[in-house]
């Protein structure tokens, strides 16, 4: 399966790109959440508190343990600040 | 309904004169004007990011639950990105409401959930540094008000 | 503070662009707008009576009692008096405070002091005849609130 | 004691004029109302029911009990409907 995946303010920061493509097989968010971590230790430490991460499917929010079936476009940031 | 994203400036009066006119129905506007606050005077600017895309989705849903939830003529959001200096405008709503109760609770709402729930973040660029603001735990139990 | 009771007009948007201008701690500024409603097409205008003198007092004194509940940086009342046709602005509150909390409060404790201890009242002229607009009990009860 | 009486909205209207000044020797403002009603059939009409009008002695809200003690100027209305 291949998704985009964005990242927004300090996770985009400490990733250091705002949006890539990965091939993956995770079923979940929190399986590629894993699969990123494991890649290098900038995605461990972006990663490394999810109460301090939201997460979006195809641009609508969702939970880590949601299924990652049909999902184009997989976005992390940190909890939102408008108004 | 009107939803709008935007870098550029926005005239609150302007927007206000054109919102719900000639709607006999309309007894009350309320609006709400977000300001960048620099109370010790060492801010630089604000720089605010967004999620394009689903900032338009997330504003349009949260303004529909308000037309929903309310007896709403109408209801306004605009928010702006990019870097904003000290006194500029950053946001607005405005509903506009047979009664004026209707009016301020929706446009409170408006402000609840766009606080939390719309993908904007804000980075504080000051004399001292840049910091990303930390969303409050007073906005999001904000959200159970509702 | 402002308060102002006129029989001209005023523009929402011209008022709100010079208040609380230039304060660098504000953050959120709350407007409401009374319009004159006509949801039946039966109206021919709204006159409004009030009682010079009192009436500035009691605005005065209302406003004076929002600044010191709330962290305000400043507080706006407008109010029309005369005959207003339907869609003509009656009045207008504007409230400005770093936070959005205390200037929505502030502003809905304006509108609910306003309609119930300043002294106005409404006739409406329709084509069936003229009658004085009843005090509500919600109105009254609203009070409370605060 | 000399006093200036304001009336307004409907009150105005069933009286038949804004203003007018009055000599009493009453004591309170109900003392006033009584002797008012006492007047004239317009001024019964007008004062008939004292829970549907309000009182301010001196451009300030008070009781039906207040005292008229050093008053200037007293004004009869009906509930307030502004905003």
């Amino acid at each position: 399966m291949t998704l985009d995946i964005l990242y927004f303010a300090w996770v985009r920061e400490r990733i250091g790109e705002p949006r890539e493509r990965l091939e993956t097989s995770a079923k979940t968010v929190a399986g590629l959440v894993e699969e990123l971590r494991a890649r290098e230790p900038r995605y461990a430490a972006a990663f490394a508190d999810l109460s301090a991460l939201r997460v979006a499917l195809d641009q609508e929010l969702a939970d880590f343990d949601a299924p990652l079936d049909g999902v184009r476009e997989v976005a992390f940031f940190p909890p939102m600040t408008g108004g | 309904m009107i939803v709008r994203v935007q870098a550029e400036d926005f005239d609150t009066g302007a927007e206000l004169a054109d919102f719900a006119a000639d709607r006999q129905d309309v007894g009350a506007v309320v609006s709400f004007t977000g300001v960048v606050r620099d109370s010790d005077a060492m801010l630089d600017r604000m720089e605010i990011e967004h999620y394009p895309g689903m900032t338009e989705r997330a504003l349009t849903d949260i303004a529909a639950t308000a037309m929903s939830r309310w007896e709403l003529a109408d209801a306004l959001v605009i928010h702006r990105h990019g870097a904003l200096r000290p006194g500029e405008r950053i946001m607005m709503v405005a509903t506009a409401a047979a009664h004026r109760r209707a009016a301020f609770e929706a446009a409170d709402f408006l402000m609840d959930y766009l606080k939390s729930r719309a993908p904007f973040w804000k980075k504080e660029v000051t004399r001292a540094g840049e910091n990303w603001v930390a969303a409050k735990d007073d906005d999001e139990a904000a959200l159970g008000r509702w």
